[in-house]
Parts: structure tokens; sequence; C-alpha cells
């Protein structure tokens, strides 16, 4: 019979896992990369509902047809929302403290995700007098070109 | 009871794409509405089937899925299966609350890293994962018992390799299509014995979308509807060593389908069958188990010719999952590929004899531990 | 329209930090408590279905295989379906469709998570896709506070009292978790504590965020027949209804959020209910953040639009008010993912049959049950009764 | 990677894992660590399950009669792995197999070992349905699968 008795308290395994996947980027996506490396911003447009995305999309998810119409559109927009973060969370990619913020950019019709920057992040209190909603930011272009979301390297606000 | 009917259906190509997931997908989906004729907007529910781990690295599939799917503000839910998919998509037509329901099922391969590597997470991580079970090992030990016990050879299970790229030949969307002779599959390499090679399958891309609609409504997509009759699916034990895995759930769920579709000897009411035979052997147990043949017989089932294209009952006339092996979506092209034997509008892999029923089957998990299968009728 | 479904029985376990059990053993601890809720036995299964979030939370995939034994699923046709966070809701909603079909009378419906095995931030992670959404990524209480602080700036309300409404939303569902015997987070929290506690990411603060747990929660479907046979008290499924927005968060307007406004009509029409606060006795929101649950307050109809600080405020949704919210304690205080949005259901099941003990709301006849996932993306609700 | 012609990314998916053994499976492996492969009775069908597990998989009952099992059995089927992949447990040639131990009523899956598995011919020679093999115990133990190092044909 049994001799080996019960522990009073079982234990765990402990481990990590790692997955290697790779995504392909698509025509259009890969197209509006490489549009920003030329400090352009490419959306598409939707011929029935003429709704402008950025992200471009090859197709509109509503009307379920096939987006073809390119257009370019402002590097200013107005801030739908935003969010200021100053814990580390896991898989993080921007160092906190950072501002996230969704940005309506002139000549486009959805929020476009990216980030504030350019001044002063380390007190909220100054930074929450200075982000406003509705009020205007503007590309500010990193200088060395990746072909990624960060050749634009953030945006800075618009006085005014 | 309402009956289900398919009415339209389009499929990718098994082969690498450069596309991105959410373009290859909305590519599929937007074919099937528009041979149909049908508006996004008016498609009564949307289901998905995507797996997690066979997702590119992304989570919650159906997040990414939900828009080229055409789900956007349109009820809908994502299966982790495809023919569960196609199951539940019939559950949803059957209680009347919907008309048509268009399935979509989604997977990049060529995104994803080896099959054997991803199977391998469906295992606990004490017991089975560490000892190194996988899809394929699971596989190659249920081989090995078949061949023990009912003295099956291995250049029958290679004949199973040697038809089913041969008739990929006819099949444009297939990704593996090529030529081999029983000589080739034996000296393929082994990948883990008895398994060679060649008796393995792929890792493919594969997004497949259906449109089903209930009897009423279906003349309206198509004028060749073909009629779900049955179906059933059944679960095994987890643990490897609790099972028989040499008869399964495969008997019960074939049961319940057969009872559905008031099939009584489906050797003879069956016309064609669409198997998913990851690992070539398979195509022979099933076979028995679908009750195709004999007990032990699936040896004399393949060196008779009857599977083959030209045969009493074509088994995997596209070239099966050996040929293309998009893993969630597999079960669904089974579906599809039957369907169009059904109309007769196979193209060049279609088969000589009049098909008016036919089966598609589905498995997943470790050497069959879940399959699903559904009887098809013109 | 389809059978008639009820629910016959619930299950869950003691939700938590449950390092005592495997995955498999929690998962059968809250099937047996619904199987003898219920009155049956594995053998009466006709059907099993079951979910998680991400199955690769807790590193096993396809969990529907792992937990073959556990969920009595042997033998048995079983159908695994997913959608994040809403998975709970959508495993109900495939059960009822299961049996309102009429190929089963008994279908067992499972959710479970056990996020102490993984890390759930880490996991969320891989929700969004690497080119757009991730590289900006707060982690969850990033997206909702983007989504609270839009909803305040569209309706004009003020940051102070917003902050008061959700302290008072946290400390109502503190207390009801303490009368919960199967809650996890059980501490008594004051309006000032939940002001005050730490900043997540402004003006969330830790106790208006839910915890990690793990957990478990079974609920058991029948037909008509099968119920009247069986089940004295069986609670009736009166309306289901799930919709889900675009993938990339910028697209919909998630300070009116149109998923959940519309899950929530489809439910309502075939429940027949015209005016939700009104006609419905209780009500068990998906809130993992207490700005959230005011946004779905007006997206459900219980209130006008901008106006869920004034309802909270006046104590609309609190235990004694009009229409309590989360007797449960809600999301807030458990949250084992893909069991939360079943565990909606199945408080709501025993709130309109009389047995939610502690918790219970006097008379409550109409409950609506609902979950929330994805980045902010889907939202799905099921609405129960006392009478067919 | 990024090996295509094609963009891409790669999109590495690294997480952490603390799984909890509960205390079937903390008592089997104290076991293996002692030397002793657990299994459970069922109340119901009296099979013997290995690895012990808190109820059974056929009859449902909770099973608390432990039991230990022998160290050694038969071969029921096997595989010799000869391919890699990503995330391999480890290099290849390594047998896999499902062995009836003795006083058991389901097979019990581990490595085959003991033998030169370099050559699939003569593994095959000496690996048949029926061979009676024993359990090899690893030197050092931590209490998991591994303290069992592998099975080897009893000669």
């Amino acid at each position: 019979m049994a001799e080996v008795k019960p522990k009073e308290k079982p234990r765990e395994l402990i481990a990590q896992v790692s997955v290697p996947y790779e995504m392909a980027l698509g025509r259009n996506w890969h197209r509006f990369f490489e549009s920003l490396k030329e400090e352009k911003i490419m959306g598409t447009q939707c011929r029935t509902c003429n709704r402008v995305f950025v992200p471009p999309r090859s197709f509109c998810p509503r009307c379920f047809e096939d987006n073809d119409q390119w257009v370019e559109v402002g590097q200013e927009g107005t801030i739908e929302t935003w969010c200021y973060s100053n814990l580390m969370f896991y898989g993080q990619t921007l160092k906190p403290p950072f501002i996230a913020v969704q940005v309506h950019l002139d000549g486009t019709d959805v929020g476009f995700q990216h980030r504030i920057a350019g001044f002063d992040l380390s007190d909220f209190e100054k930074v929450r007098a200075l982000v406003k909603f509705g009020g205007r930011v503007r590309v500010v272009w990193n200088p060395e070109k990746k072909g990624n979301i960060f050749d634009i390297d953030y945006f800075e606000l618009v006085p005014g | 009871m309402r009956k289900v009917a398919i009415t339209r259906f389009a499929q990718s190509p098994g082969a690498e794409s450069r596309e991105n997931l959410m373009d290859f997908t909305y590519r599929v989906s937007k074919e099937v509405l528009d041979k149909a004729g049908l508006k996004r907007s008016e498609v009564g529910c949307v289901m998905i089937a995507s797996s997690d781990v066979f997702h590119s690295g992304l989570s919650c599939a159906n997040a990414v899925d939900w828009d080229g799917s055409g789900a956007f503000m349109i009820e809908g839910t994502r299966t982790e299966d495809s023919m569960y998919a196609v199951i539940y998509a019939c559950l949803r037509i059957l209680s009347g609350h919907f008309d048509t329901v268009l399935v979509t099922s989604i997977i990049k391969g060529s995104e994803n890293p080896d099959n054997d590597t991803l199977t391998g997470f469906f295992a606990d991580p004490f017991y089975m994962r560490p000892l190194g079970i996988n899809e394929t090992t699971a596989a190659a030990i249920q081989m090995r018992e078949y061949l023990q016990r009912y003295k099956i050879t291995e250049e029958q299970c290679a004949k199973v390799a040697v038809k089913n790229l041969g008739n990929a030949l006819f099949n444009p969307n297939a990704h593996i299509r090529k030529r081999v002779t029983v000589d080739d599959v034996l000296k393929s390499g082994t990948v883990s014995d008895p398994l060679k090679s060649l008796e393995c399958a792929p890792k493919s891309e594969g997004v497949a979308s259906v449109l089903l609609a209930a009897e009423d409504q279906a003349k309206k997509f198509t004028d060749k509807p073909v009629w779900i009759k049955g179906f059933g699916s059944s679960m095994d034990h987890f643990n490897l060593g609790d099972r028989n895995l040499l008869n399964g759930q495969l008997p019960v769920a074939a049961r319940r389908a057969y009872q559905m579709a008031g099939i009584r000897n489906p050797r003879k009411e069956i016309d064609l069958a669409e198997l998913c035979e990851p690992y070539a052997f398979q195509e022979l147990l099933w076979c028995e188990k679908l009750g195709f043949c004999g007990e032990g017989e699936g040896g004399k089932l393949i060196d008779s010719g009857a599977t083959q294209m030209n045969g009493t009952l074509p088994v995997n006339p596209s070239g099966g999952v050996l040929a293309m092996n998009p893993y969630v979506s597999r079960g669904l092209y089974r579906v599809i590929e039957a369907a169009m034997q059904i109309r007769g509008r196979a193209g060049e892999h279609q088969v000589d004899k009049k098909v008016k029923t036919a089966l598609a089957h589905g498995t997943c998990g470790f050497a069959g531990q879940s399959h699903s299968l559904v009887i098809l009728e013109g | 329209m389809g059978k008639a479904v009820a629910v016959i029985g619930t299950g869950q376990t003691r939700h938590g930090r449950r390092n005592d059990v495997s995955y498999p053993e929690l998962v059968r601890e809250a099937v047996k408590v619904a199987l003898i809720d219920a009155g049956i036995t594995p053998k009466d299964i006709e059907g099993v279905v079951t979910g998680t979030m991400p199955s690769m939370m807790e590193g096993v995939s396809d969990t529907h295989f792992y937990f073959a034994d556990a969920l009595c699923e042997v033998g048995k046709p079983v159908l695994k379906v997913e959608s994040c966070g809403s998975t709970g809701q959508s495993i109900a909603h495939c059960g009822y469709y299961w049996v309102a079909s009429g190929l089963a009378d008994l279908v067992l419906v499972v959710g479970m998570e056990k996020m102490f095995e993984g890390d759930g931030q880490a996991t969320m992670t891989t929700v969004a896709d690497p080119w757009f959404m991730k590289p900006f990524s707060a982690g969850a209480p990033g997206v909702f506070t983007m989504q609270a602080m839009e909803w305040m700036h569209r309706f004009n309300i003020p940051e102070d009292q917003a902050r008061e409404a959700a302290a008072l939303i946290s400390v109502t569902h503190h207390d009801s978790a303490l009368d919960n015997p199967y809650a996890h987070i059980k501490i008594k929290v004051s309006i000032e504590d939940a002001k005050n506690a730490p900043i997540i990411t402004y003006p969330v603060r830790l106790l208006d965020v839910c915890p990690t747990s793990d957990g478990a929660c079974a609920v058991v479907l029948a037909s008509e027949e099968k119920a009247k046979k069986i089940c004295k008290k069986p609670a009736w499924i009166k309306g289901v209804g799930f919709r889900g927005e675009e993938f990339f968060l910028g697209e919909s307007n998630k300070s009116i959020w149109p998923s959940a406004t519309e899950a929530a009509q489809h439910a309502y029409q075939q429940a027949g209910i015209k005016n939700p606060l009104k006609e419905l006795d209780v009500a068990e929101v998906y809130n993992p953040f207490t700005y959230q649950e005011m946004i779905f307050y007006e997206c459900f109809g219980f209130c006008p639009r901008g106006k869920s600080p004034d309802y909270v405020l006046k104590g609309t949704f609190s235990m004694a008010g009009a229409l309590p919210c989360d007797p449960s304690g809600g999301v807030l205080c458990t949250n084992p993912i893909g069991a939360s949005g079943l565990i909606r259901l199945a408080e709501a099941a025993r709130q309109v049959t009389g047995k939610a003990g502690a918790r219970q709301v006097e008379g409550a006849k109409l409950a609506l049950s609902h979950a929330m996932g994805g980045i902010d993306q889907f939202n799905g609700v099921t609405i129960v009764g006392a009478k067919l | 990677m990024m090996t295509k012609e094609y963009q891409t990314i790669t999109n590495t998916v690294v997480l952490p894992y603390r799984w909890a053994l509960g205390p079937t499976w903390t008592r089997f492996f104290d076991g293996l660590q002692a030397e002793k492969i657990y299994g459970t009775r069922c109340p119901t069908c009296k099979k013997v399950f290995v690895p012990a597990r808190a109820f059974c998989p056929e009859c449902h009952a909770d099973m608390d009669e432990w039991t230990d099992v022998a160290a050694q059995g038969t071969l029921t089927s096997w595989t010799l792995v000869e391919k890699s992949h990503f995330g391999q447990v480890r290099q290849p040639p390594y047998a896999v197999a499902l062995i009836r131990l003795d006083g058991a009523d389901c097979d019990f899956i581990h490595f085959i070992g003991g033998i030169d598995l370099a050559d699939p011919g003569k593994v095959r020679k000496k690996l048949k349905a029926g061979i009676r093999v024993k359990a090899v115990w690893s030197k050092e133990k931590h209490a998991d699968i591994h303290d069992l190092s592998h099975f080897a044909p009893v000669k």
C-alpha cells in the first residue's frame, strides 16, 4: 500500500513557454508603412459609405466592399480620448510614463492609436492641464525611418 | 424539423499567401456572399472557426477574425474547430432563430510554427507534454497498434498517400500536389516510426466559407442546394493510456449522424467520403470505424481500389488532408469538397460515379480524441 | 420560435487563488455542484459546451481535450465556443440554441479560468495586433480608461461626480461580495478607501478594477419537457443577444458602445421588455471596471445617456434600489474570465428562482446577465425569468 | 526568421506559467521520488488508473484508494521519434511508448531506453508488442515525471 503520505500543500510547476509566429503584413499595410518612410499618412476610402480608414483597410468592415481608393490624410488631428500610463504592464512597448492617445486625423473617419509626447510627462497634474479633449495634435516624424508605426515618433500638442 | 442547406461556398488555396490574416479571410467570405447575392448586413448569424494557438500569435482569435468574417454588429460567435462551427450553425438554424448562417474558418499555417509544436500544447503540462506527446507521436503509437493488431502492412498505409496526393493533382487548391509511388512514400524518411514523411499532413493556409440556409431560404441563394441530412460528434478520454486507440469514438459519432440521416447501411448508401486523415493510415482506420468495411479490413479496402477516384466508394477525391492541412479549417474543407461532388461541379477532380449522398469527416486531438461528421445529400 | 430552454442547475467553485487543485480538478468541482443542483448524473447529459478566455492563458490549448473527463464529455458531442471575455455568455448561448433546436434535452455548459497559473496581462497583450494597437497598449486598464474618459467628455460628466459614483459602486459591490460565499475579494471598503486607492491609470484606481481569479462555473440547461419533469423551479431563458464591433478600437464609438446597446436590445425584443429599469428586477452586469459599469447601465437602457452617475448616486442600482446590479459583487470582486460571464447567468438564474441566499433580491422575477470581451469589442446578454 | 520574400513581423509569444499540481499529481510525483508508481482504484468499476488521479475517467466516482503498481509491465505500442521540431522535449531519436504496468488497468506513457536508438531497424527488432519492460529510475530526482528516466526491455 501507499507509503508516501499526501503533502499539506500541493506544489506548482513553474515554466516559461515561447512560441514563434511570423505574420504577413499584406499589401495595404505594407504600402502604409512604405508611405510613412516618405512622411505621408495614407488611408483608404470606402466607395459606399465614403469613410476614410487609417490604418488603411483593404475592405470596409461595414459595407463589405473592397477599398482600393487611396487618399493621403492630414498630419494633424483632434484628441478623441487619451490615457496617462505610469505603471509598467507586461508586454508594454513604451516605457512609462507615457500618454496613449486616440487621434482623429484630419480627413479620416476613425480614431488612430498613437502617443502624445514632446514635453515633460513626469507630473500628471501638469499633463492634465495641457492635454485636452478636442485639442489639436500634430505628427512629429522620426528622422530614422524603419517602416513601422514609430516612423511617426509621436504627436505633439498644437498650441492654441 | 427544419432542413438545413449548404447554398454557396468558397475556399482559399492551401499554399502560402502573402496577404495578411484579415484580408485573406475577407476575400473568401466576400466571395460566398457575392455568389449568393446576399448583403453582409442581411446575414442572420456569423460563425467563425479558429483556434488561438493556430492563429499567427494572436489569441482571442475572434477579435481579429470578426471583420473579415463579415460579423460587424451581427449576431455571432467563434468555435475552436470548423466541424464544431458547422454543427453549431445547424443548431442555430434548427432552433428557428436564424435563417442564414455564414460559417468561416480561418488559419494561415505559414505564419505558425510546426503543427507538432502547437499540438503539444493540447497535452497537460505535467505528464504527457514532458513525455513528448503531440498529434504526430500519438498517431504513430496508434499506427503501430493498428499494424500489429490487424496485420495491416506499411505498403497499404503508403497507398493512401499515393492515392490522395495523386488525387490532389486535379485539385487546384491543394497544397501538396505530386505523383508519388508506394516506394517514394516508404523511402520519404521517418518522422516518428512507423510514420513516414509523406504519410504526415503538411501545414497549410486555409480560409473556407459556407453560407448555410433554412430550406425556405435556400433557393434564393442557389439553384443547387446540398442538404445536411445528419451530423454527429463524440469525444474520447484525454489520457492516451486510458483509451482504446483502435476503437475510439468515431463509431459513436457515426451512429449519431447515420441515425439522423436515416442511413442503415453506410457501405451501400454513402457514395463518397471526404475524411480527415492527417496521417495516411488513419484513412484506413476511419473507413473501418465508419462501416465502409469490416474490422481490420482497411488494408484490403485500399488494395481493392474501391476508394480510388473511379472506385465504388471514392475517399478523398480532393486529395484530403495529406495534400492540404489547414488545421482548424480541414473539416470545413471536407464539407465543401463533398458538396462540390454532389453538385457535380468539382472540375477535374469530379468522380466518375453519380454522387447522391456524401460523408464529410473532421477530427482533432490526439489520435482522434474528437470526431465529427456531417452527411450531405443532393 | 425554438423550444423553451431553462436553467435547472448551477455550480460554482470557491473563487480566488486555487493552487490547492489542478485545473481539471477545479473544473470538476463546479460540474459536480451543478449536477447535484440539477438532480442529474453525468450519464443524463446529452451534450457539453465549454470555453475559456484564450486557452494559452494557462498554457494548455484546446482545453476541451484536457477537460474531457472532468467535463463528463466522453462519448458525448461537445462544442468548444470562445469569444474572449464574453465567452461565458457565448457558451450559454450555444447551450441555449442546442436545446432550442430540439436535438438535446440536457446540455451542460461550463466556463473556467485559472488565472494564477499564467499572467493575465501578458496573455491579453497577445490579443492586440503587433503593428498598430499593441505598441500603445497600457494593459486592459489603459483601454478601459480611454473609454471612460471619452464617455465623461462626451456627456459633460464632471470628473468629481463620476469619481464619487465609481467609489459608491466599488463600496456596494465589495459589500455584496461579503454575502457571496463564492466571491474572491472579500473586504470591507469605504467611500474614502475607494477614492484614495492607488491610481492605476488615471482616473481609475485600484478599487475600481477587478482581480484575477481562479474559478469555474457550470450551468445545466434543459428543454421545457425535461425541466418541468425534474426541476421544481427552473429559470427560463427569455432572450439572448450578442454583438461585436470592429477589431480596431478607433472605428466605433465606445462611449455609446453599439455592441452593448444592440446585444441588449436583441435580448429585450425576445423577452418582450420595453422598459428595462421598470421590468427587470435585478441585473448581473459584467463589470471589471466601475466606470465601465456606468456605461453599461446607459447602453442597457437603465437610465438616459450620460446620467449614470446621477442614478448611481441616487442609489437606483444599490441592493435597496429600483434595479439592484451585481448583488453577487460582480466581476469587480471575482474574475476567472472564462467563467465570469457564465457566473452572471448562474447568479441571475438563482435570483429569479429565489435561491440566491444572503444576496437574494426580494421577489426577483426577471433578471439580466451580461458579459463583455475583446478590446472593448464584444457584448453578450441573456435574460432569465421565473415564468415560462 | 525574417527569411521570407515579403514583409512580415515576428510575433513571438512568450508567456510565464505556474501550474498547480493539485494534491493528486503532487502525491504521485512524491511517489516517483520514492521510486514508487502510484495508481488509484475506482470504488465503482474497481479499475486501477495510473498515473493516480482524483476521479475515475469512466465512472466519475471520486478515487481515494491509492495503490502502488509494479515498476514493470508489458509494451503495448511505441514510436521512435526521428524528426525535430521547435520546442521538442529532447533531441531525436527518442522512443515514446504505451506500457501496461502490472496491476494497472490502463496504459502508462513513458520513454523507452536502454537500447541503441540510432538504428531504427534494430529498434524495430527489439521492441515488439508484448515484451516486458521495467522502470529505470533517474539518479537525481525532482519529484516530476523525469524521476523515471525511462523503461528498458527486460533481458
